[in-house]
């Protein structure tokens, strides 16, 4: 029990310091390999604390895989100089940043009573079979629209970025 | 493995703000880009802790679909972003204020 | 009450334009004039696909014909539920073929011609759509619909003033139309409240009688909408700047059309839900459909701009209108409803012939025409026939309405009645007026001596125009006689049915003058 | 005796129509459609007019035009002995006045030929749809309908200002009698439930006589904008610029009449509202001798005879307010003779003279048209109540009844009045057919008309001479005859013999006084009339100015309504209060707007502060409300 919680605890630790680093890296290369670190690391916690392999696979394949180095292609491509990447942040920006995230946390906290005698009952993970059952049942409509969504993205994206269609 | 949901929801809470704190005080689109998706990935550890709780699956297809989303949303931002950088030169979103007012 | 026929006619009827739409939409947009005929063979085959409504409709019941009725949204009791019945089968008719004449009359319009016949066609289909819809949702997703394509053809393609105009509209008619939808809700879950049961249909909540308390302000929030519609008189300064910069054929369309959707929901909504309070608020609405006659007359005779004079008249003779309609008796009512047909021809022939001379001349300052009568021929006798039956002349439409109008309001409200009869004068006043400074005198603008007349596509149109005119006002019976029941059951709805058993009980015969009397038995005798 | 009805009514709208539709082919042919349709009414009339001298009466309907519950109205025809003379008067005097425009629109473009018949013939449609409708509501078509052809004749030379202008006058005015007409027929309608003649005469008595005299009032309202009597009188000499033709038909022998015949017509209740009659007598006399004062120093040859109508129609009024209907409408049937005769006279003088209208530029026109002349003298004595001359006949019936119905008042206008009337019209005749040519040019111009035009003028003359003498018929003559239907069977003469006598040697006295005094002023010059307006200065000012009438509708109620219309309802109520409060909405919306719109940054970390803090405050909104 006691080693679950120091295993949880250590892969939060993980978790956060690396979504402090996407949010405070001052090169956006950095902050995307944290971005990238941070995927992992819940997809991670996914497999080993929460019984979610599937996810934990499509989370390294998609967004560790695919969107983060999609991002980093971007990065790349642009090769943005010192100077154009630095942000410019404002003392004020930070300090009313910061306070909303206060204000927003403390109000989680003050209604997070609900939550604390949550414990999980069992250890039955949820299979990959039992996913597939509901995408193409009950949700195949929605999935399917996902994949219009998709589509659309990849031909509005190229629409977008060229120069000249 | 039975350390409750409590605390993956504690998580999950700090990761979506910390996501937000990053689009309110960035000003890089594609740094704001990746908080984004920090905010999503928040999201998803909910909705995984909470469909471990459910003994369900269906939080787990949502997060399938948020990913769906997330990938479809990073395609047609980076579209904008670049289409942005060629226009005005740099990725600042405070250059980009022509629907402001 | 199918009106016996195989196919859902009202559905045909209020959809077909939307085929043409999409055979539109597949036309490449610069053979402006294959998109022209495309449009207009629409329209002929819907107004063709309109008249048997008229033929197969059933005389001497008040109840709604060709009625359809399939779930739609289940959850919250609304349902696709369409008919017609002697208020609304001319309106549906008029639609259609003022539809159709105004695509024939659009033929000079250059810019954007596929979404120009797209947007009319659109319009057709929700025009119909609202005066078809017996569910009030359905009737309220018709009625907002129908304001984006019109608000579409006035900022597109209007005047100099378009979009201050197209705005002006728009928010206008949004504002009294929001208040009308929180009445629709309240009515909705009133029913719900007593019944149990949700239903948007008009018929179940006529059944369900609303408290006394919150009658009024519900009626005023319809009738709010209604009579911005209309437009009554301190509601009603959208209507010129809306006409002066709208297309021809959009005036046409708004004058003929959209306004009689104000009337329309009087007759059909507002005073049948709430009869008390409409009885109670009688006086205010006599006292301001006189104002509106008599000042819309008045302002109109002053205009200097021809569009604006006819907007003008709309006020007048919409207000004659609400005059016979909330003089409740069966004379006025009918009139009132004959007038809004009349009104749609007539002013909708005003309108296009003045769009006639604006594709020639580019003006529609009165003071730019002057003795056209002499190098236009054909356009003024056209014109004076319109005029003519505008103001309201014997033999033709204007009259049969107007005096119909006129003397059932003066059966039950003698004052209000006469003070409406001032009509005939100022119409004539401003009408005349307007002819003598536009066709007579001799021509002083050198532009107007090479004028050419009319072409055949515009004969074509007049000639339409005039039909109908004749028509009604040398035989109007057959109208009359499909509004009659109709009408008969409306009155019954506001003044209840107590006070009808009395008019046709036979011992209220009795107390009859002789000479009604006499009439009553002439009547039986002629009835075929 | 239906076919003959219906023939008589509608064949000169099938006329009509014809040359209306097909005016690119008759053109200049119209007139063998229009005219020969014409004739064959009046025939039809005729046989009518016949059939019911044997007796025979009809009341048939067409067919049903406007029924809605009990207000049921029929396209329907009542044929007694009223409408049959009717009838026949208007169509035949229309048939000859057709002939004869053949001649006067001789020079008229090819479609404005084909238009004038069209019009001419739709006209004679309306009026007799007027004088044969069974029911108040289709009269008042052909009341209306006369008064649109009066108005597009009128308007006929419309690029004329004055003759488009006096169309519109005549339109508007009549239109105001109208709204009266109609208020009235609203009014029967409430109050007897029918407008039909028969239902609504044989149950006049269901009223209280306080409610007739309302409903009759205001259908002389009607009489009075549709007849040109005062106050609305005012259109008649303005509808001079038409065609004179049209003045002839319309403006002398039937429209402006179609006012006494309603009030014929409507005997049965204006018998039961003595006081409407009274005003009727009183309003007749007045005008018979206010426009009978105009007429007298006008030098305008057809506004002479305007006002010349204006005041013959003010005696027909007289006649059937002091209850003696018959006579009215027998003045009537002379009238339509002689007046008609006259206009077509001073038509063909206009037409030779290339129309010159002033008669102080012609004189001794007599001898280069003798016809047109010594016709014109027929009229001239049938209207000054020579005997035996049709208009002796029916103004003694008139002045007769005025005295003996208890009038004198009445009587003694109207005798002083057919003085006028004898006056001016010889001064008129001097002035233009004797004496001395004072415009050398002019008389050269001058010529006799061709026969198409004189024919009709002889025809009129002879009957403006013998129409009298169907007061002499058996059963006291067409005043018999129309008694029938009109009711009134008493015959004064027979009570009064004496008097009566005095009477009719006073009147006559009267019209030789008035020949004498303008024979000596015109042609002898003694009194010199140049003398006699100088000395009189003020009144012949006034008179020539018409009293100004004409000025003061335009100061006091023309002027102020369009002024107030433009000023006060459009450019201060619409514009600036009504548009003003509907833009000022506009305006606070747009202020709170650009107030709000600071919020919008357009930065997203804005927006996401927002968000974050929002859901917070909404939560404790939720909370605490």
């Amino acid at each position: 029990m006691i080693g679950w919680y120091i295993f949880f605890l250590f892969l939060a630790l993980l978790i956060l310091l690396s979504a402090v680093g996407v949010v405070v890296m001052r090169h956006p290369v950095y902050s995307a390999l944290s971005l990238l670190f941070n995927l992992c690391v819940t997809a991670v916690m996914y497999l080993a604390l929460m019984g979610a392999p599937f996810i934990a696979m499509i989370q390294v394949i998609v967004y560790a895989g695919a969107i983060v180095v999609f991002f980093l292609f971007v990065l790349m491509l642009m090769n943005l100089k010192r100077g154009e990447y630095e942000d410019k942040m404002g003392p004020w920006r930070i300090v009313l940043g910061i306070g909303a995230f206060l204000i927003f946390l403390l109000q989680v906290i003050a209604l997070s009573g609900k939550w604390k005698g949550w414990v999980h009952p069992g250890s039955r993970g949820v299979g990959i079979g039992e996913i597939s059952r509901l995408l193409f049942t009950r949700y195949v409509l929605p999935f399917e629209l996902v994949s219009l969504l998709i589509f659309v993205a990849a031909v509005g994206a190229v629409a977008l970025a060229k120069k000249r269609l | 493995m039975g350390i409750g949901v409590f605390p993956y929801i504690v998580l999950s809470v700090l990761v979506f703000l910390l996501g937000a704190l990053g689009l309110m005080i960035r000003r890089n689109a594609i740094v704001m880009f990746l908080c984004l998706e920090l905010m999503l990935n928040g999201v998803n550890i909910m909705f995984v802790a909470l469909s471990r709780r459910m003994c369900s699956a269906e939080g787990q297809v949502i997060v399938l679909f948020v990913m769906a989303v997330a990938a479809a949303e990073a395609a047609i931002g980076m579209a904008v972003i670049t289409a942005f950088y060629r226009v005005r030169g740099g990725v600042d979103v405070d250059r980009a204020q022509l629907m402001k007012w | 009450m199918m009106g016996g026929v195989a196919y859902p006619m009202l559905t045909v009827v209020t959809f077909f334009p939307l085929i043409g739409v999409l055979v539109l939409l597949f036309i490449d947009k610069e053979s402006k004039n294959l998109i022209r005929w495309v449009a207009f063979i629409t329209t002929v085959i819907e107004f063709i696909l309109s008249m048997p409504l008229y033929f197969r409709f059933h005389l001497g019941t008040y109840h709604y014909q060709f009625v359809e009725r399939i779930p739609w949204i289940k959850i919250l009791g609304a349902s696709y539920h369409l008919g017609v019945d002697g208020i609304s089968l001319f309106l549906v008719l008029l639609t259609t073929f003022l539809t159709m004449l105004s695509i024939l009359a659009s033929w000079s319009i250059e810019k954007h011609v596929k979404e120009y016949m797209i947007s009319f066609l659109l319009l057709e289909t929700t025009m119909i759509g609202v005066f078809c819809a017996l569910d009030m949702l359905l009737f309220y997703l018709f009625w907002e619909a129908m304001l984006v394509p019109m608000y579409l053809l006035i900022g597109v393609w209007g005047g100099p003033r378009r979009v201050y105009a197209a705005i002006k509209f728009f928010l206008y008619t949004m504002a009294g139309s929001v208040l009308m939808l929180v009445s629709i809700i309240f009515l909705y879950y009133h029913h719900y409240k007593v019944t149990g049961e949700l239903s948007f249909s008009l018929i179940k909540l006529l059944a369900t009688p609303v408290p006394a308390v919150v009658a009024p302000w519900l009626f005023l929030a319809f009738a709010l909408a209604f009579a911005i519609k209309v437009p009554m008189f301190p509601f009603h300064t959208w209507l010129p700047d809306a006409h002066v910069e709208a297309p021809t054929a959009g005036s046409v369309i708004l004058a003929g059309v959209l306004l009689k959707m104000g009337t329309y929901g009087f007759i059909r909504f507002c005073m049948p839900f709430f009869p008390h309070a409409s009885l109670r608020f009688t006086g205010l609405f006599l006292v301001l459909a006189v104002i509106s006659i008599i000042y819309g007359a008045l302002v109109a005779l002053v205009q200097d701009d021809m569009k604006k004079l006819v907007a003008y008249t709309s006020v007048s003779h919409l207000g004659l209108v609400m005059l016979g309609m909330f003089a409740l008796t069966l004379q006025s009512v009918t009139g009132g409803l004959l007038q809004m047909v009349n009104h749609g021809i007539s002013t909708g022939a005003l309108f296009l012939l003045v769009g006639m001379a604006y594709d020639r001349r580019h003006t529609r300052l009165i003071k730019d025409y002057g003795g056209i009568a002499r190098v236009m021929p054909i356009y003024s006798a056209f014109f004076l026939i319109a005029t003519l039956s505008s103001i309201g002349l014997p033999g033709l439409n204007g009259f049969v309405g107007e005096f119909l109008a006129l003397v059932g309001t003066f059966k039950s409200h003698p004052v209000f009645g006469a003070l409406g009869a001032t009509t005939s004068v100022l119409s004539a006043c401003y009408m005349l007026w307007l002819v003598k400074r536009v066709f007579y005198h001799e021509i002083t603008v050198t532009e107007n001596l090479s004028l050419k007349d009319l072409g055949f596509r515009e004969v074509v149109i007049c000639l339409m125009f005039s039909i109908p005119m004749f028509w009604i006002g040398i035989y109007p019976k057959p109208v009359l006689k499909r509004m009659e029941p109709s009408v008969a059951h409306f009155i019954a709805q506001v003044k209840g049915e107590a006070a009808m058993a009395i008019e046709h009980s036979p011992q209220a015969k009795e107390k009859m003058s002789l000479a009604a009397y006499l009439v009553e038995e002439r009547k039986v005798e002629v009835r075929p | 005796m239906k076919l003959w009805v219906l023939g008589a009514v509608f064949i000169p709208l099938l006329g009509a129509a014809v040359n209306g539709i097909f005016l690119w082919i008759t053109k200049k042919k119209a007139h063998l459609i229009a005219v020969p349709a014409l004739f064959a009414s009046c025939i039809c009339s005729l046989v009518v007019l016949s059939k019911v001298l044997g007796g025979a009466h009809a009341d048939f309907d067409l067919y049903l035009w406007i029924p809605v519950g009990k207000f049921v109205v029929p396209v329907g025809f009542l044929i007694d002995e009223l409408s049959a003379v009717m009838l026949a008067t208007v169509s035949f005097v229309a048939a000859w006045i057709h002939l004869y425009s053949i001649g006067y629109m001789e020079h008229e473009t090819p479609r404005g030929y084909a238009k004038y018949f069209c019009w001419l013939n739709l006209f004679t449609f309306f009026m007799l749809l007027l004088v044969s409708a069974n029911n108040f509501l289709l009269m008042f078509v052909g009341w209306e309908g006369v008064g649109l052809c009066s108005y597009l004749l009128i308007g006929y030379w419309y690029e004329k200002a004055s003759a488009a202008n006096a169309g519109m006058k005549a339109f508007v005015t009549t239109r105001l009698g109208d709204l009266g007409f109609m208020i009235g027929l609203f009014a029967i309608y409430k109050y007897y439930g029918s407008l039909m003649f028969a239902n609504v005469f044989s149950h006049a008595s269901i009223l209280s006589s306080s409610l007739i005299t309302v409903i009759t009032l205001l259908l002389f309202v009607g009489a009075v904008g549709k007849s040109a009597q005062f106050p609305l009188y005012v259109w008649l000499p303005d509808a001079m610029e038409g065609p004179t033709p049209v003045s002839s038909l319309i403006h002398a022998a039937t429209m402006v009449t179609a006012g006494v015949y309603m009030v014929a017509r409507c005997h049965a209740l204006y018998n039961l509202a003595p006081f409407s009659a009274e005003i009727v007598a009183s309003i007749g006399a007045f005008t018979a001798l206010f426009a009978a004062t105009i007429a007298l120093v006008n030098n305008d040859l057809k506004r002479v005879l305007a006002y010349s109508t204006i005041s013959q129609l003010g005696y027909m009024f007289i006649g059937v307010g002091v209850g003696v209907y018959a006579a009215g409408i027998f003045h009537l049937f002379t009238h339509a003779f002689f007046k008609g005769l006259m206009f077509l006279t001073a038509g063909s003088v206009m037409h030779v003279l290339h129309g010159e209208l002033n008669m102080q530029k012609m004189g001794g026109l007599i001898k280069k048209m003798p016809i047109t002349g010594w016709t014109f003298v027929v009229g001239a004595l049938a209207i000054s109540g020579i005997p035996p001359f049709s208009g002796f006949w029916s103004k003694d019936e008139i002045l007769a009844g005025a005295f003996f119905h208890g009038h004198p008042v009445v009587w003694i206008v109207g005798t002083f009045t057919a003085f006028l009337t004898a006056f001016y019209m010889f001064r008129l005749i001097f002035l233009t057919f004797f004496g001395k040519p004072r415009d050398a040019h002019l008389y050269e111009m001058a010529h006799e008309s061709p026969p198409v035009m004189t024919i009709p003028l002889i025809v009129l003359a002879i009957g403006s001479a013998l129409a009298g003498f169907f007061a002499l018929g058996p059963h006291g003559g067409i005043v018999g005859f129309l008694n029938k239907t009109l009711g009134e069977t008493v015959a004064h003469g027979k009570e009064a013999a004496g008097v009566g006598h005095l009477l009719l040697i006073i009147s006559v006295a009267m019209g030789v006084l008035g020949i004498a005094l303008a024979y000596s002023m015109y042609i002898r010059r003694v009194p010199d009339p140049v003398v006699m307006a100088r000395t009189l200065r003020p009144i012949y000012t006034l008179l020539y100015n018409k009293y100004y009438v004409d000025e003061v509708y335009f100061a006091f109620i023309i002027n102020p309504l369009v002024g107030g219309s433009r000023y006060v309802l459009w450019k201060f109520m619409d514009v600036a209060i009504i548009d003003g409060v509907v833009n000022g909405i506009g305006r606070l919306c747009r202020l709170v707007g650009s107030g709000v719109r600071q919020f919008q940054t357009g930065y997203i970390p804005d927006y996401v502060w927002m968000i974050l803090v929002g859901a917070v405050v909404i939560y404790w909104i939720g909370i605490l409300f």
